[in-house]
């Protein structure tokens, strides 16, 4: 469904991302991992049009959708939950969820407050005033308003407690279960590698493994980097 | 033979002060352009055609000592001509005295401009307090007894028209109960006419540039006040037209110099009303022929004196000039001359009321140009 | 008593000028985080603009300022296209320094077609209401009741219409916004063009109730500014606040203290307030 | 048994409406590595916000070393050794990394900066003073080699480990550090655990936040945990990672 | 950096052969105003570069430089010379006193106080007209030295030069040695990450105020040697317009840079006069080169030579 190849990006005279192949297919859930600043973010912004391509190209159900425009992209049918959560804090809730379904008629927000519970009872509340854990479950929310086919989920455990990372963890498998495909980055690599069908490796801007979840789960450099402790 | 004689205006043409300097500017062309049709000037066996240049001072000190000088250093120019505004006029006359050039101001009324004894620089237009002390006397005489004051007192002409008037009505037992104070691009004055409402005065007197003053008048009526009006503000009927309807004019005074308007003026000043206003599609600002006059009085000071390049002879020459009969203004001259040994023209006062529709000019003000030219010596 | 209140609603009618003055620059600041310094000026030349349509076209006044508002937001969406988008990226003192050359180019502009003249907007509102002693002039009624409409019809469009809410969520977050499909290049431009309507509005209500000339929209958008500041940068309902707070202060002051002091002791109060209330009266902590 | 070089007695601070922290009490003792873990929201930055004074506390006393600090402003506190790190890296992007840690020396340098700019005063030894701290902070923080890169361009981690440093090169008894490790990957959290250790051999008190509890029960000798702005418990790891309400609000059945 | 210093010393040497090299006395003129500028902008600078405080109120302290030399001369009968050394002074208190509530608020808001206070000021010196004459301004400033034809006279536009050029030296090289110190990395610092300053142990309140203060003591001195030099000064000299002039000189030239102001005041001087021939469009003309410069030269003229002179060495 979405094939990268030889994709480069970066910010100003510096490259990050240095020509990377990738693909997801239908309905599948990807993992991305590797060291902070390894150009896993740089990658998923790219996709999204926040980022411009500086080379390569991404094709999205066989059309190039490379550095088409952001809003484009997600008509297309892709969303990201981006890193830090990144909720409208002024807005309340409500609104924060219409918003995710900006890009399309209609709305089912009532499907979306059945799925994350917890988001009903706040239904009013700003969202700058959520804690972590209920701002997390926001934004997936609000990223799922907007029916995507692709969901992009960047660090979605990232500063959470462990009890609600476990539960963040349980809804992205529920989701997955829908038949959602997902593209998943996660420093808890243990994590990402348990939900993910495949896995790629980054290290410096350029991808250095691949395999199933399984598989990078018991491959020895990965273990020793990433899944220590 | 024929010459060129380039003279410069410094004056503003663009920012607030453009509605005075753009017109001083425009009337200096068109003298220039009389004065060459007319023959131009003849000195000796030559005659010179003028040329102007025009440079912007944006009323600004700065700005005015940059045009002069670059007028005076760069272009070579030994006259200059318009000033509408002291500010900028109080710079380059703190340095014109050292220069080989002679300076003509117009509107600009700051009083002390006339007062540092500069040999080479005259004035057209009077200061102020000239004009205050006449029209002290004359609202005195309409039997008022407690005034108040609105006007643009922190410019120091309107300021010292104030303290003449003051100084005069007072002699005959009258008082300023107000002294509030617009400035020069306010056009809210309701809340200081409300004040002055509540203090219930005889009469109001407001002293200004046209543009706020007009205001004052329409929001006096706005706001139910039906107390006589008198003003200093030598706005035309176009002016107040433009902010207030006839009927909130109706009754105002204007106590001013008798500047261009059509029911006071002489054949000069229909004539020079008539060719401003058809080469520049709109009538000329009242204060104007200042410097108009300006480029006349510099003509017939240069004849007399007999030569261009001696400027001390043509300032001299321009004190002992007498009025011209191109003069649009009305001139008193002192001791027959045009200019005092200040460098300082006057003009008649003159009492102007608006009935239904115009300016009617009423009466003159008793003025006393040569008592108050000796009183200008006395000054610093 | 009947001072205070006279006071008060001479207040009242300034002050809703500056509200609308500050709103046009309170959602540029809130979405682009631009001082877009050059709005008094292009206000103005909305001002002339209905001003010259009435006065020497004869179009009707109603038809004038509609004329006006498009060829203002046009205008605006100009400005944005070609002067801001290009240094959003830099640093936003640059986007400062392009805001003053806008106002000078604005402001040579009116120079230029609409002279040096002050410039009043003919109105046939000559009526005046008097209640008690308190006097009301119908224009300024008008003014008063057409600020309040245009406020609220702001209000409603960022609250309740769709592309209201995207301007919001551009103003909380850029990327995330995007993120929601929202096309943030057209954002700009919608608020641009609202932005200089409501600056037209202002303008023409500047140029009715008082007049336009060279340097009032200079003076305006300090205003502007300063409601801004007092009712916290980035908030609608501080710059309404803000805005009347400004007014009113500014009318007892001339009325009390005084006139020649006035803009002083706006000043003060507004510096007043930043100490006390560094966010703005009703801007968020 | 050493003393308590932090005390924090009935600390409370509210937002408004919110109540962020009630009542908390609990001191660091001189050497020792103290874990503060909670919820998210639970209060643990807005602690920190108040020890290092970036944040006034609405009640509650903050003693240093025996001396009440809480009315003392953050670089006053800085001075007396307590010295913070934010959870976001938080650095100056322009200077080089060696500006920067010097930049910390600020807090204990006898010379003021105006006598230093017009060669009113020089103080040798204090110039080598500020060098050796420098060289001691980094390399604490393993960024020698890095000491003449900007700040800008180094990764994210690095930029962490700056903080610390630049936080060392102050001279605290303190030092406080808002989830140090957020982002980072295991290698670069061993090498975290390692730099906190040796930093607590040379007698510095260190409070640390974390979320990751491998990391915490490693490095800490003892725990805090908050809920709701409250202490709920307070132990060594062992007795933490069993306490029923520990589990409840913050591990989950999972850890 | 001898390379550095051969620039710095042919610089010098230009400035000091200037008035020999000018026929026409008006560009003279605009050189005295460009190096009084000069001192006006490294004060800019300093704030605004350095610290990253856009402060619109340095004309303002320009004002008040320039009215208390003027009427300390006046009323107390001081030398002039005296009085110039004063007026910073003087101003420093006042930048102390605006200064304190300012620098409570950051960003625009700060932009926005500081021209509050400009404006502040401008009212004052147009309205207390007891003291300082009002918009008609004070005249007849005295020069220094001892009068006309005297073995220095300072009515020569000459020796006005060279007066102003040693002092526009001399600002420029105490902000130098301000911005090499620890003062200035505390500054630099304070401009990327305030927030972060007050973490590394520094109080940075003081840095900032004492930034403000330097700042406005340049501006005073400037206004102090602009009183004397036009010998006539009024409140429009001071405005907003000025301040704002300031702020242009900085970014037109390169902000953060020392070179940077001086190119800038030059060409907030020069730029204005040479578009004279615009007449009436002139300020459109102006108004349109300064947004292309922006959008063209965001670093200013410094950042674009350094841009260039960059690629060049990488060649
Ligand atoms: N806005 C930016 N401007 C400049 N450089 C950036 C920017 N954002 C990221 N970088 C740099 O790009 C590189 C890759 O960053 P990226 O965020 O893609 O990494 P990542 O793999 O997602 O790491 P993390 O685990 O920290 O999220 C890093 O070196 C980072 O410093
Ligand atoms: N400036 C503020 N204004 C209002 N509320 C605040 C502010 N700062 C923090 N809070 C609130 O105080 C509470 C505690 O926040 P704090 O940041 O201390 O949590 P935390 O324990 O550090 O959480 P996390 O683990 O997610 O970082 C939260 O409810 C938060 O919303
Ligand atoms: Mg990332
Ligand atoms: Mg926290």
């Amino acid at each position: 469904m979405l094939e990268i190849r030889g994709l480069r990006t970066g910010y100003g005279a510096i490259e990050v991302v240095h020509g990377i192949d990738l693909d997801v297919n239908e309905g599948e859930c990807v993992a991305l991992i590797g060291a902070n600043g390894a150009g896993k973010s740089s990658t998923l912004k790219t996709i999204c049009g926040l980022l411009p391509a500086r080379d390569g190209q991404i094709r999205f159900d066989g059309h190039d959708i490379t550095n088409r425009k952001g809003h484009a992209i997600v008509q297309a049918g892709i969303t990201m939950c981006p890193e830090g959560r990144q909720v409208f804090p002024g807005m309340s809730v409500m609104q924060n969820l219409r918003l995710g379904a900006y890009a399309r008629k209609g709305a089912d927000i009532e499907e979306m407050l059945d799925m994350f519970p917890i988001l009903r009872e706040r239904a009013g509340q700003a969202a700058g005033t959520l804690s972590g854990g209920e701002q997390e479950m926001l934004a997936i929310a609000r990223a799922l308003m907007s029916r995507p086919r692709l969901c992009i989920f960047d660090e979605p455990s990232l500063g959470l407690a462990p009890k609600i990372v476990a539960e963040v963890a349980q809804t992205i498998a529920r989701i997955k279960a829908m038949g959602m495909t997902i593209l998943l980055v996660e420093q808890n690599s243990l994590m990402a590698l348990r939900l993910a069908d495949r896995a790629y490796l980054f290290e410096a801007g350029e991808i250095v493994l691949e395999g199933t979840g399984t598989e990078l789960q018991t491959h020895p450099e990965v273990v020793k980097a990433y899944l220590g402790h | 033979a024929e010459k060129t004689l380039t003279i410069g205006v410094a004056d503003a043409l663009t920012g607030g002060a453009a509605v005075y300097g753009l017109p001083q500017a425009n009337s200096v062309e068109m003298a220039a352009d009389e004065i060459n049709a007319a023959g131009g000037i003849a000195v000796g066996d030559d005659t010179y055609m003028l040329d102007v240049i025009v440079y912007d001072d944006k009323a600004n000190p700065t700005e005015a000592t940059n045009a002069v000088r670059k007028l005076i250093d760069r272009d070579g120019v030994r006259y200059i001509l318009g000033f509408c505004c002291s500010g900028a006029t109080g710079a380059v006359a703190s340095f014109i005295e050292y220069e080989d050039a002679v300076m003509l101001v117009g509107n600009a009324a700051e009083r002390s401009i006339t007062t540092q004894g500069i040999s080479n620089l005259v004035r057209t237009r009077p200061p102020a307090d000239y004009t205050g002390a006449a029209a002290g006397a004359f609202v005195a005489k309409q039997g008022h007894k407690r005034i108040a004051v609105l006007g643009a007192l922190e410019t120091s002409f309107y300021a010292s028209y104030v303290e003449a008037f003051e100084e005069e009505f007072k002699k005959s037992g009258g008082e300023v109960i107000a002294h509030e104070v617009f400035a020069s691009k306010d056009r809210d004055m309701s809340p200081q006419l409300t004040k002055i409402r509540e203090m219930q005065p005889d009469a109001l007197l407001v002293v200004g540039y046209v543009e706020p003053a007009a205001f004052a008048y329409r929001q006096a009526t706005e706001l139910g006040m039906d107390v006589p009006r008198y003003g200093f503000t030598s706005g035309s009927e176009e002016q107040f037209l433009r902010v207030a309807s006839s009927e909130q004019m109706e009754g105002v005074w204007d106590l001013r110099p008798t500047e261009l308007t059509l029911q006071s003026t002489t054949d000069a000043g229909l004539a020079y009303h008539a060719n401003y206003s058809e080469r520049f599609g709109d009538a000329p600002s009242p204060s104007s022929p200042y410097a108009y006059d300006q480029a006349w009085a510099l003509k017939h000071a240069i004849e007399a004196a007999g030569s261009v390049e001696d400027t001390e002879a043509v300032a001299a020459a321009l004190r002992e000039l007498e009025v011209f009969p191109e003069a649009v203004m009305q001139y008193l001259p002192v001791e027959g001359k045009m200019f005092d040994q200040n460098g300082q023209a006057y003009t008649a006062n003159g009492a102007f009321q608006w009935q239904e529709g115009h300016w009617v000019f009423v009466e003159e003000l008793p003025s006393d140009q040569e008592a108050y030219s000796r009183f200008l010596s006395t000054v610093n | 008593m009947t001072e205070i209140l006279q006071q008060i609603i001479n207040g009242i009618a300034i002050g809703g000028v500056y509200v609308l003055i500050a709103l046009g620059l309170t959602i540029v600041f809130g979405i682009l985080g631009i001082a877009h310094f050059a709005h008094g000026s292009v206000s103005m030349f909305g001002g002339y603009l209905t001003f010259f349509l009435v006065a020497q076209q004869g179009y009707p006044l109603i038809l004038a300022i509609l004329v006006a508002l498009v060829v203002g937001m046009v205008l605006g969406v100009l400005i944005e296209l070609l002067a801001y988008r290009p240094v959003r990226n830099a640093n936003h003192i640059n986007a400062f320094i392009v805001a003053l050359g806008l106002t000078m180019m604005v402001e040579g502009i009116n120079l230029q077609f609409f002279g040096a003249e002050q410039v009043v907007i003919p109105t046939d509102a000559g009526r005046v209401f008097s209640i008690g002693g308190v006097t009301l002039p119908e224009l300024r009624l008008y003014v008063i009741l057409a600020a309040a409409a245009l406020i609220l019809a702001m209000t409603i469009f960022v609250e309740k219409t769709k592309t209201g809410q995207a301007i919001r969520a551009v103003a909380e977050n850029r990327d995330a916004a995007i993120l929601m499909g929202i096309n943030v290049q057209m954002i700009p431009l919608i608020v641009f063009a609202i932005s200089t309507a409501l600056g037209v509005a202002a303008g023409v209500m500047v140029g009715s109730l008082f007049a336009i000339a060279p340097g009032v929209g200079e003076g305006l958008v300090v205003k502007g500014f300063a409601v801004l500041i007092l009712g916290g940068l980035g908030s609608i309902p501080g710059a309404v606040v803000g805005g009347i707070v400004l007014g009113v202060t500014e009318a007892l002051a001339a009325g009390f203290i005084s006139s020649a002091y006035k803009d002083v002791i706006a000043f003060v109060v507004m510096i007043a307030v930043l100490l006390l209330r560094p966010q703005g009266l009703m801007g968020r902590a | 048994m050493q003393s308590d070089i932090l005390e924090v007695v009935g600390l409370c601070k509210s937002f408004g409406g919110v109540q962020a922290l009630r009542d908390l009490s609990f001191s660091i003792r001189e050497g020792e590595v103290l874990g503060l873990i909670g919820p998210n929201g639970s209060g643990k930055s807005t602690t920190v916000n108040l020890l290092s004074g970036s944040l006034p506390p609405t009640g509650g006393q903050i003693r240093l070393g025996g001396h009440r600090v809480e009315a003392l402003s953050q670089w006053d506190r800085v001075a007396m050794g307590l010295t913070r790190t934010y959870q976001t890296a938080s650095v100056f992007p322009e200077f080089t990394v060696r500006q920067h840690v010097m930049l910390g020396c600020e807090a204990h340098r006898k010379v003021s900066p105006l006598a230093q700019a017009f060669r009113l005063k020089r103080d040798k030894s204090e110039e080598d003073r500020v060098q050796q701290k420098v060289a001691q902070a980094l390399k604490l923080t393993g960024l020698e080699a890095e000491a003449d890169t900007v700040v800008g361009v180094l990764s994210a981690a690095q930029q962490r480990f700056l903080m610390i440093a630049t936080a060392l090169a102050s001279n605290p008894r303190v030092i406080l550090l808002d989830e140090p490790a957020a982002g980072m990957i295991s290698h670069e959290r061993e090498t975290l655990s390692g730099m906190i250790r040796r930093i607590r051999d040379t007698g510095i008190s260190v409070l640390v936040i974390e979320h990751h509890m491998a990391l915490i029960m490693e490095v800490c000798d003892r725990i805090v945990v908050l809920n709701f702005g409250a202490s709920i418990a307070q132990g060594t790891p062992a007795q933490i990672r069993e306490n029923p309400a520990v589990i409840d609000a913050y591990l989950g059945e999972a850890a | 950096m001898p390379r550095k210093q051969i620039f710095l010393l042919i610089a010098l040497a230009a400035f000091i052969a200037l008035p020999q090299l000018i026929s026409v006395k008006y560009y003279l003129h605009l050189s005295i105003l460009a190096l009084i500028w000069v001192i006006m902008a490294q004060g800019q600078n300093l704030i605004q570069g350095y610290t990253g405080y856009v402060s619109i109120v340095q004309a303002g302290f320009m004002g008040i430089g320039a009215y208390s030399t003027a009427l300390m001369g006046s009323h107390f009968g001081l030398p002039v010379t005296l009085t110039i050394i004063l007026a910073p002074l003087v101003t420093a208190v006042f930048a102390l006193a605006t200064g304190y509530p300012s620098l409570r608020v950051k960003g625009h808001c700060f932009a926005i106080v500081t021209l509050a206070f400009n404006m502040v000021i401008f009212i004052v010196l147009l309205n207390f007209t007891a003291l300082t004459n009002g918009e008609a301004g004070i005249t007849g400033i005295p020069k220094p030295g001892y009068g006309r034809g005297a073995w220095i006279d300072f009515h020569d536009r000459q020796v006005y030069y060279y007066f102003v050029l040693i002092v526009a030296v001399a600002m420029t090289a105490l902000a130098a040695l301000i911005v090499r110190s620890r003062i200035g990395q505390i500054l630099l610092a304070i401009r990327q990450n305030e927030d972060l300053v007050a973490s590394v142990g520094v109080a940075s309140w003081k840095y900032k105020l004492f930034a403000f203060v330097v700042s406005a003591m340049f501006a005073g001195l400037a206004g102090a040697l602009y009183a004397h030099y036009q010998s006539f000064i009024n409140p429009e000299i001071f405005s907003v317009a000025q301040s704002l002039d300031a702020i242009l000189a900085v970014i037109i030239g390169g902000s953060g840079t020392l070179t940077g102001p001086v190119i800038g005041a030059f060409i907030v001087v020069f730029l204005p006069e040479y578009l004279r021939f615009a007449d009436s469009f002139r300020l459109i003309l102006y108004g349109l080169i300064l947004v292309l410069a922006t959008i063209f030269m965001p670093r200013g003229i410094v950042g674009l030579a350094r841009d260039i002179a960059s690629r060049l060495g990488a060649r």
